[in-house]
């Protein structure tokens, strides 16, 4: 007996999907088969950005599609990277006749799937160009940075990328100023409790009662090692010494931290978490321009955080501060 | 005695019995896919499986190309992940080799899974040894060439013998592809849920053989 | 073996209020004991916005505090009220010579600590008035409105009294606005499963495997009747029928419309919730101005939601859309 | 022979005894705040009488008053939800009928229980029947007054008993304040936990008074 607020469990995905449609007031509208969102407005001669990726981790990723965000999501089934045909509709909806930006996860299923989608655009005339996300330090080393996994640092990805698209005038720039975010970004996460399937109800792993994972991965891939459970302050700094050391992140950096709730684990827990990081950050002198909290890559209702770091330039730091409208994020500017 | 091969009405009702076959193997490869991947594998062959027993159902198809492509069309569009990419590739690879042909024989089989490997390498850029589908079809389309000669029949006994065999393989193989990757050593004990539905799915075509209907 | 992210149990509260400051970088700072918080920069003659109440629940209280939202925030120890000292600390911190509103969730414990708050500030010649918040149409009869708890609705009023306190002069003028919202918001939750309090693990309450409550209290205080578990649609139909029933709602109406998630409900089932609750809106011919969907008011790890709805006219609509900022909350303007 | 009063030191050492004795109910406390609240009654009540024990052990008193209103302070800064307000309101109240007095006898008892139950009923309301502290308080209050002459220790023990009943009256009582109200008949069948933890005080009180040194 599945205990979550669904209907049917094949459902799912059709269902919050049109839940965002119905919320977002007519700003956003499907555009093809299911899993096809965008923009119902977008003006002439934009760089068009579209996201996308497996169900499952919402708000991630049809509730980025906004203001100065993401023009456009395709959306696959539940830990399924969406379908060609879904990736072109969206494609062709978000084209603005300055050609389109991929921004994904780099999961194999998303880059098979998506690559095809852009061979398709690109018989009809559709320029495309791709940006993976691979900001989880602990899924491969640092000399096989591109068979690293995406995790929640594409949110700050994506809201660079955003920006860029609705300000810069060419697909090169975008891409740039995308990479360049991506380049500067790195995360790890930590999990507690595995989140469960809705179609099966199936747990996505096991842990022992006194286990937890450091690096563990968004669809509940197992992490770098397991280890046993240990106050928020061990486990934050196990989790800062690898990502601090991976870019490297040295004093005098300036940075943007995010820290996001995998499902289940409260905004309290993320304040104590912060604490801890905010430490071990000013212990380094490394400034903190911004900080943002909340729940925006997650697995169900799976327990455990991740944490994101970006290292800021002046070019980095002025798309970050534009202010940004989505459901799932907003930036504001009074 | 068993056809020495199948006409293209014949192929469709083949596979028609192959896609039930397939979505109920949902739990054994949902399980594969707990052990060292995100679980969803299972879901998504018995949805792709489950939409191409319905696209062949309503409608004909003249030639063996237009019948492989429309299963391989219809499982890229619907199981959706890395295995949809991967089988909607290997299938629509394969259709290719089967331009205006007619009749499904052991050369056919041959064929479909030569093309069918390359569009997968093509696509995933994954060899021999990286525990992967590739594992179990590479030997496969290497056997099914060697007996292209023989009937369907012998043909696909061989193959099936072949794949299982490269599918046995990857126990012991460390990913380089997919979800599994990270797991490192973790991922030794465990067979590849991609290699697995391949295998599965030969041997199903194998054993379906006789209830296509004369 | 509690298996959250925190460290001595015993220290929660002044933990992640101190990772609050900390990620405020400087704009909230600490006004006296543990629990009082407040603006570090207020403009004089601005009439005070006061919020508070037990710990727990974040974001709600100490993550309201920002721009057009509140200017400081007494927070008790984990589901208990605060106590005087700390609410007459923040008292005087964001008084700055037009008076200070108390808004707060209308539980015994508040009520009398904040009374006794009040009486110690007029002693010391600030002016207190104050709004409670009881939107819970589950928690009493409409002819006993007083006796309603207040849960995830008063973050409408909170945000709506906060552009009221920045932009009207006078403290009689923001009551009588947030008094106006408070009056016409009503709220229902239900629940799925307990959450837990952190000092000690325990479950704030047992539910059966096949049971769900409807009306559930925000700290787990049993509601209006347990039933079995049902699907998304047939558990909202019965809550919208319960809150549109209360004020009551009527076509031609205009709304804002809350989805809170009470803990480890995904974004996800939300958005299933918001598919159809738009459903039974649309059908009664109410129009929704705009939808806020996340974790706002929550307990712990409880996995269930509340609806909030907010009936507007031109006044509230006119508090709701301004631009407002905070770390819990974000309401922006291009 | 137990004394008929004590000074305002033996006051404040029976007082710190009060103290651990209340902080080791936490988990009885906790349960019955489980049952019918929100659960957190239990570390309050620690939280709170901890707070005290410290504050007593820091600083001498020179008259009774002096005493009380530094325990109820203490409370009212320390415990935090319904019962911080009340148990401050309490003590607080209290204090204000031992102006200048150094010598707490069994009047002094009655008259801190007067003017505490007044102190809380102003504050919270509540009247016997309503499933709050009030329940015991007031009969506590009353039984106390009719002992006033007797020695502290029989005072005590009256009161206890009169306490203890009117706790035991909760039971079957609906709550008209605090989380228990929504509850309805489900509220029957257990104890309220204010008027539990100011029953268990009174207990400790009673027992307590020997081990308070001459
Ligand atoms: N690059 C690749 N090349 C070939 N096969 C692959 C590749 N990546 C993944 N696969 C196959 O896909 C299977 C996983 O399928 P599935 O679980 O549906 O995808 P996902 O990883 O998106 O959840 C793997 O077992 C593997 O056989
Ligand atoms: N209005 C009131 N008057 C008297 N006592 C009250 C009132 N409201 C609550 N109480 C007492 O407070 C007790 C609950 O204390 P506690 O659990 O610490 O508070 P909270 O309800 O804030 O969690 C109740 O058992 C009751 O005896
Ligand atoms: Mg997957
Ligand atoms: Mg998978
Ligand atoms: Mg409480
Ligand atoms: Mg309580």
């Amino acid at each position: 007996m599945i205990r979550k607020l669904i209907n049917n469990p094949a459902q799912v995905v059709s269902e919050l999907l049109e839940g965002l449609e119905l919320a977002s007031n007519g700003a956003i509208r499907s555009v093809g088969p299911i899993g096809a969102l965008a923009r119902a407005v977008l003006p002439e001669g934009k760089v068009g950005l579209l996201i996308g990726g497996g169900s499952g981790h919402e708000p991630l990723f049809p509730a980025f599609i906004g203001a100065n965000m993401a023009d456009g999501a395709a959306c696959g089934n539940i830990f399924a990277a969406p379908t060609p045909d879904v990736i072109l509709a969206v494609t062709r909806a978000v084209h603005r006749g300055k050609g389109v930006l991929y921004a994904y996860e780099n999961y194999a299923g998303d880059v098979m799937n998506f690559d095809i989608a852009a061979e398709m655009a690109a018989e009809e005339g559709i320029e495309v160009r791709t940006v993976r996300v691979w900001d989880d330090v602990a899924s491969a080393p640092p000399e096989r940075m591109d068979e690293r996994r995406g995790i929640a640092g594409g949110l700050l990805v994506f809201k660079i990328a955003g920006a860029a698209a609705a300000t810069l005038p060419t697909l090169d720039e975008v891409v740039r100023v995308a990479a360049h975010a991506r380049d500067n970004t790195r995360s790890i996460g930590v999990a507690l409790a595995a989140g469960s399937i809705p179609q099966t109800g199936e747990k996505t792993f096991e842990l022992g009662d006194n286990e937890i994972e450091i690096g563990m991965g968004l669809h509940g891939e197992p992490g770098v090692r397991r280890q046993s459970f240990a106050s928020a302050d061990v486990i934050v700094d196990q989790m800062m010494q690898h990502v601090l050391a991976d870019l490297p992140f040295d004093a005098g950096d300036e940075v943007c931290l995010l820290l996001n709730d995998l499902g289940s684990t409260s905004f309290m827990e993320l304040l104590i978490v912060n604490r801890r990081a905010r430490q071990v950050l000013d212990a380094r002198r490394i400034r903190v321009h911004d900080t943002i909290i909340g729940a925006f890559c997650t697995c169900q209702e799976m327990a455990g955080c991740s944490i994101s770091l970006l290292k800021l330039d002046d070019e980095l730091r002025r798309f970050y501060d534009m202010p940004a409208r989505s459901l799932g994020f907003t930036k504001g500017k009074l | 005695m068993l056809p020495r091969h199948l006409s293209v009405p014949q192929t469709r009702q083949w596979f028609i019995l192959l896609c039930q076959a397939m979505i109920d193997e949902q739990d054994v490869l949902t399980r594969a896919d707990q052990a060292i991947g995100d679980g969803d594998h299972g879901i998504g062959i018995s949805r792709g499986f489950s939409a191409v027993k319905l696209k062949l159902q309503e409608s004909d198809f003249a030639t063996l190309d237009l019948l492989v492509n429309a299963v391989g069309k219809t499982l890229l569009i619907s199981i959706g992940g890395a295995s949809g990419a991967i089988f909607g590739s290997l299938f629509l690879g394969g259709a290719k080799s089967l331009k205006d042909r007619t009749v499904f024989d052991a050369s056919s089989l041959a064929d479909l899974l030569e093309y069918g490997l390359r569009a997968v390498q093509e696509r995933g850029k994954a060899g021999v040894g990286d525990k992967t589908i590739v594992d179990a079809l590479q030997p496969a389309a290497e056997r099914a060439r060697e007996v292209q000669a023989d009937s369907l029949e012998k043909a696909l006994a061989e193959v099936v013998f072949a794949a299982s065999q490269g599918l046995e393989s990857t126990r012991n193989l460390q990913a380089r592809f997919g979800k599994a990757r990270p797991l490192g050593e973790r991922a030794i004990g465990h067979l590849d849920p991609g290699a697995l539905s391949f295998t599965l799915m030969l041997r199903h075509l194998s054993s379906l053989l006789c209830r296509v209907a004369d």
